[in-house]
């Protein structure tokens, strides 16, 4: 490990972030949810009913299920925020600033990634309720298929970078963005990562059509704790997008820190856009699709930026 | 201070733990998850030498990886001959299996 | 507190935390939850090989076993009677037998530490591993690397070839029959 | 404590959380409380804090409402909004269910005041219904307390271990049987399905019968936008009234499509259209509406070859209205008034059979029904003892959904558990209309 920042520091500044990540989600969730709806934007509800919802669920008592798996029930939502901290952890806002920066940060984050099917396996499985296991078996089949076009989309930015961590990804963008160097790449990254991140078009796990799914169960604390993380972890991985495509920290006049912002935000307003505007896909139809096409446009993806670097 | 000594009774430990459980479960996937056990402190026992008496050969972990993909295989087959024997004969447990031939 | 004292200390927590999960897998009703006590027992290696410094070893291991221990649940809930374990059951064989065994490993394993005195020639600069096994990977043992992705690549084949319905020769469902568990009833069989 | 005042103050902001159920009459009005900024109707019971009650229901229901209502989380409250007289015993089985009679502002202040009351303390939060023991027998019988005995003899947990069925894969693996509904949020209310599941997929199912039909028979509410195709049935209407509650009613299923589709922001703009249709940016909001639907393939790509018909079974669809002619029949009532034919109404029909072609035909449907409302002006449908209602043909005694549940079975079984919903949706069966028409027709029967 190559910490760049002192632990006792780093540690509650991705908290940090983290929480400031889930409200911005959820604002710009309710915004743009207002606007297309074709409603008029009041920017003190849009600004203040996450905090009051938030508060709402708080105060409601927690109800339980017939024999739950309380353990497992509780540990989920804790697993998939720290899951996402630990990717944000990786993001870095400058050559320097940077939580934690390991030399094989592309497979921390990877495996980051991949612990999210266990998380909301767990989820689903531990209320012992029919729908939420439903849904946790969806995901199985939803995340293990993604995973190999996860893999192979981000791994095509460790080839220019030639390093696994994360920093150097972002100074090898120096002269040139990935998006540019391969416009495979974000597509891909984004169509997976909301995938992977449970997100919008592919909220398979907690669709509407199982009433919920996972989080059928979930009241109060456990609910707001359950929706927090699922945007922390889209958080996460528009930040890891906006890091590994669209050159990080570089860009001119502002500060490294302030671009990384920006970008993360721009990915997020799309990421949350797109799921307002497009329909949940089919389970079977979307993993036929990983297989028979992310697949081998990842390769291809992968293949193409090597014969250039060559 | 972690010793090469301290490193293997880990390992020990859990490929005990492994052959236990390789050996009692009757149901096919638990008795996998023995023999995942064992690889594992395999893997943990390797990669203790590699740090502390091979003067991080990288070749150490080059085996390592290798007995990773033995871990994969072992999975990967024994999934398939659970699927396939209960296909074909509706067996979940050692017990069901006397003869191997189908 | 120094950087070695906390490794010692994480280390120590992760040796104690595999072990003990390790064995609650076997400890359990619900095959589920011995899916996920498998699955931190091997996170908790992985955090030992990083330490150790096998740092994407130990990263690789940890992403490997997530979709892997996932694939097992789902494996066993398909097809383990009472896969929640929500009745108690019993489902273990020579016992004694497998205790002893398992005692005996470990001690022939953890007495080696002490029988044998190993070279003193510890990893100089961990924090080169990874780009040494990169080397290595693609330099002197390519070909066991191309072996193994091969063997891999088989494993596939193979794997879709037995499992899947149709088989060689012909459905597998053909002439399938459901042992008796009872011993006379196998005999008569 | 500081912080506990200060929670429960932002929590009185935060929109109410309610769980709408709907009874005779009262469907489109729980849809429109989907625009109140105060209130946010949910799915299900675990995220709801106010049921909202709507309309009477039959009495069997009694007992899935409870479970709906114990399944919520403490504090919580009841309030029924336009009760009909038979909604009395469900009504009774409530500690004290806050009853609103009147229009849907009233409803939404008494469900905000009730809130206020539940976190001011004025108001305990309601008793469970059932008691908890009705609801797990199992507890503490058996050695171990899991309601049986043995390794996998016994019924742990009060439930006998699953049965196997062959899957699609040549399997043998455990299957789920479990009823759907009636309170299912992507069902049409009231719709029960028997189903059972081999993983996500729907191994074989069969609607219980309609509820609305032997409902309690007093003077019961018919949903405004409904009411008009029964009075077409014995007198001249305007067509303009018709046509503009056909295309309402269309939108309204728009609407609900769209939220089971997971897209309720978009469902949300369908609802403000049926408040604008007499108006002229009507139709362009509508073509706009249908270009965004249609923009991302994605709803296409999952509608697209879901719930087809086979030849055989486009046969059994005469008077299906939008479904059948989605299957390419001709087949419209409306054809045979002289009216509509004097109007230039022409049939709109659709090849596929599937649900996508379902939403093209119902999105062209609203555009058509719009123009045949503003060319009709004045002008009165015949009565033909049949009306085409926009689920198809209406007469005293048969409706579009008595014809569409036989099908479902054969449709449904070996979709994934999506697709049928999917599916289900798009066949827009409404039993509230069914049950209207086979009372109307014993009430004619009793007559006579």
């Amino acid at each position: 490990m190559r910490p760049a920042a002192p632990l006792e520091l780093a540690v509650p500044l991705v908290g940090i972030v983290v929480v400031i990540g889930v409200y911005v989600v959820a604002v710009l969730d309710q915004a743009i949810s207002e606007l297309v709806g074709g409603g008029t934007l009041r920017w003190r509800r849009v600004a203040f009913d996450p905090l009051r919802s938030a508060a709402h669920l708080v105060t409601q008592q927690r109800r339980t299920t017939e024999r739950p798996d309380t353990p497992g029930w509780i540990l989920a939502p804790a697993l998939l925020s720290a899951l996402a901290a630990l990717a944000l952890a990786m993001v870095p806002l400058g050559p320097t600033t940077v939580a934690a920066d390991p030399e094989t940060g592309f497979v921390v984050f990877s495996a980051a990634i991949a612990f999210v099917m266990i998380a909301v396996y767990l989820h689903g499985w531990s209320p012992n309720s029919l729908f939420a296991l439903h849904g946790a078996y969806r995901f199985g089949a939803q995340a293990l298929s993604l995973q190999i076009p996860f893999l192979l989309a981000m791994l095509a930015t460790t080839l220019p970078a030639e390093s696994l961590s994360i920093v150097d990804i972002v100074q090898a963008q120096e002269s040139l963005w990935n998006v540019v160097r391969q416009p495979l790449g974000l597509p891909l990254y984004l169509v997976v990562g909301v995938g992977a991140s449970f997100w919008g078009p592919m909220n398979l796990p907690d669709a509407a059509d199982l009433a919920g799914g996972t989080g059928v169960e979930d009241s109060g604390v456990a609910r707001l704790l359950w929706k927090s993380a699922r945007s922390a972890m889209l958080v996460a991985v528009a930040a890891m997008g906006a890091t590994g495509f669209l050159g990080g920290w570089w860009g001119p006049w502002l500060p490294g820190a302030v671009w990384v912002i920006l970008k993360t935000l721009v990915l997020l307003v799309v990421l949350i856009a797109a799921g307002h505007l497009f329909a949940r896909v089919r389970v079977e139809a979307f993993v036929v699709v990983a297989w028979a096409l992310l697949i081998p446009l990842a390769l291809l993806n992968i293949f193409v930026s090597g014969a250039v670097l060559l | 201070m972690i010793t090469v000594e301290f490193v293997l009774i880990v390992a020990g430990a859990l490929f005990g733990v492994g052959v236990y459980g390789a050996l009692s479960q009757q149901s096919f996937v638990m008795l996998m998850m023995g023999l995942e056990l064992m690889i594992n402190g395999a893997i943990l026992a390797l990669v203790g030498f590699w740090a502390f008496s091979a003067g991080g050969n990288p070749q150490g972990q080059m085996l390592a990886i290798v007995f990773m993909t033995v871990m994969a295989v072992e999975m990967a087959i024994g999934f398939t001959l659970v699927t396939n024997v209960y296909r074909v004969r509706r067996a979940d447990i050692t017990e069901k299996l006397r003869r191997l031939r189908g | 507190m120094t950087d070695a004292l906390v490794a010692d200390v994480l280390f120590g927590a992760f040796a104690l935390g595999s072990v003990i999960t390790g064995w609650r897998v076997f400890r359990t009703d619900s095959m589920m939850r011995a899916a996920f006590f498998l699955l931190a027992s091997f996170a908790a290696v992985g955090g030992m090989l990083v330490i150790l410094g096998a740092e994407f070893l130990g990263m690789v291991l940890i992403l490997m076993m997530a979709g892997e221990m996932l694939v097992m649940a789902i494996v066993m809930v398909m097809f383990m009677m009472n896969p929640a374990g929500l009745n108690p059951m019993w489902m273990v064989h020579q016992h004694r037998v497998a205790v002893a065994a398992g005692v005996s490993s470990f001690l022939a394993i953890a007495s080696l530490g002490f029988l044998v005195d190993f070279r003193e020639d510890p990893n100089v600069q961990p924090e080169m591993a990874t780009v040494e096994l990169g080397i290595e990977l693609l330099g002197d043992s390519m070909l066991v690397f191309q072996t193994a992705g091969v063997l891999l690549l088989a494993t596939m084949i193979g794997a879709v070839a037995i499992a899947s319905s149709r088989g060689r020769f012909g459905a597998a469902e053909e002439g399938s029959e459901e042992p008796a568990l009872d011993p006379e009833d196998r005999a008569a069989s | 404590m500081v912080l506990r005042r200060l929670l429960t103050r932002l929590a009185a902001g935060a929109p109410v959380p309610v769980l709408p159920v709907a009874g005779l009459g009262m469907r489109d009005a729980l849809r429109e409380l989907r625009i109140r900024p105060e209130l946010r109707p949910v799915d299900v019971p675990a995220a709801a804090s106010v049921l909202v009650a709507a309309g009477s229901l039959p009495e069997e229901f009694g007992d899935p409402l409870a479970l709906l209502h114990d399944g919520m989380p403490h504090p919580r409250a009841v309030v029924w909004w336009n009760p009909g007289n038979s909604a009395g015993p469900l009504l009774r089985r409530f500690a004290d269910p806050t009853v609103v009679d009147g229009s849907a502002d009233e409803l939404v202040s008494a469900v905000v005041r009730v809130r206020r009351e539940l976190y001011s303390g004025h108001r305990p939060s309601s008793e469970p219904v059932l008691a908890e023991t009705g609801r797990a027998p199992w507890e503490g019988v058996g050695p171990y307390g899991q309601g049986g005995s043995g390794m996998t003899g016994g019924v742990p947990y009060g439930r006998p271990l699953a049965e196997v069925a062959p899957d699609r894969d040549g399997l043998r693996l455990d299957v789920v049987p479990l009823t759907v509904g009636p309170f299912f949020p992507q069902f049409p209310p009231g719709l029960r399905l028997e189903a059972t599941f081999s993983g996500d997929v729907v191994v074989d199912c069969l609607p219980l019968v309609n509820p609305f039909v032997d409902i309690a028979h007093h003077a019961l509410p018919v949903r405004p936008g409904l009411d008009v195709f029964f009075r077409a049935l014995f007198e001249p209407v305007p067509i303009a009234e018709l046509e503009l509650a056909r295309a309402r009613d269309h939108l309204v299923w728009l609407a609900d499509a769209l939220s089971a589709h997971g897209l309720p922001a978009l469902g949300v703009r369908a609802l403000r259209l049926t408040h604008e249709l007499e108006g002229t940016a009507a139709v362009p909001g509508v073509r706009r509406l249908s270009r965004a639907i249609e923009w991302s393939q994605v709803l296409r790509w999952s509608t697209r070859g879901v719930g087809r018909f086979d030849a055989a079974g486009r046969t059994s669809l005469g008077g299906c209205g939008p479904v059948a002619r989605a299957a390419g029949l001709p087949d419209d009532a409306r054809m045979e008034d002289a009216t509509y034919r004097a109007l230039g109404f022409e049939l709109i029909v659709q090849d596929g059979a599937d649900a996508a072609a379902r939403w093209r035909q119902r999105l062209a449907e609203v555009v058509q029904s719009l123009a045949l409302a503003k060319r009709a002006g004045a002008q009165r449908s015949e009565v033909t003892g049949q009306v085409e209602s926009p689920r198809g043909l209406l007469t005293a005694g048969s409706a579009p959904a008595s014809r569409l549940l036989p099908l479902l079975p054969g449709l449904l079984e070996g979709l994934e558990w999506g697709d049928a919903v999917a599916t289900i949706v798009s066949l827009d069966i409404d039993l509230e209309e069914a049950g209207l028409a086979e009372r109307l027709a014993s009430a004619q029967a009793g007559a006579t």
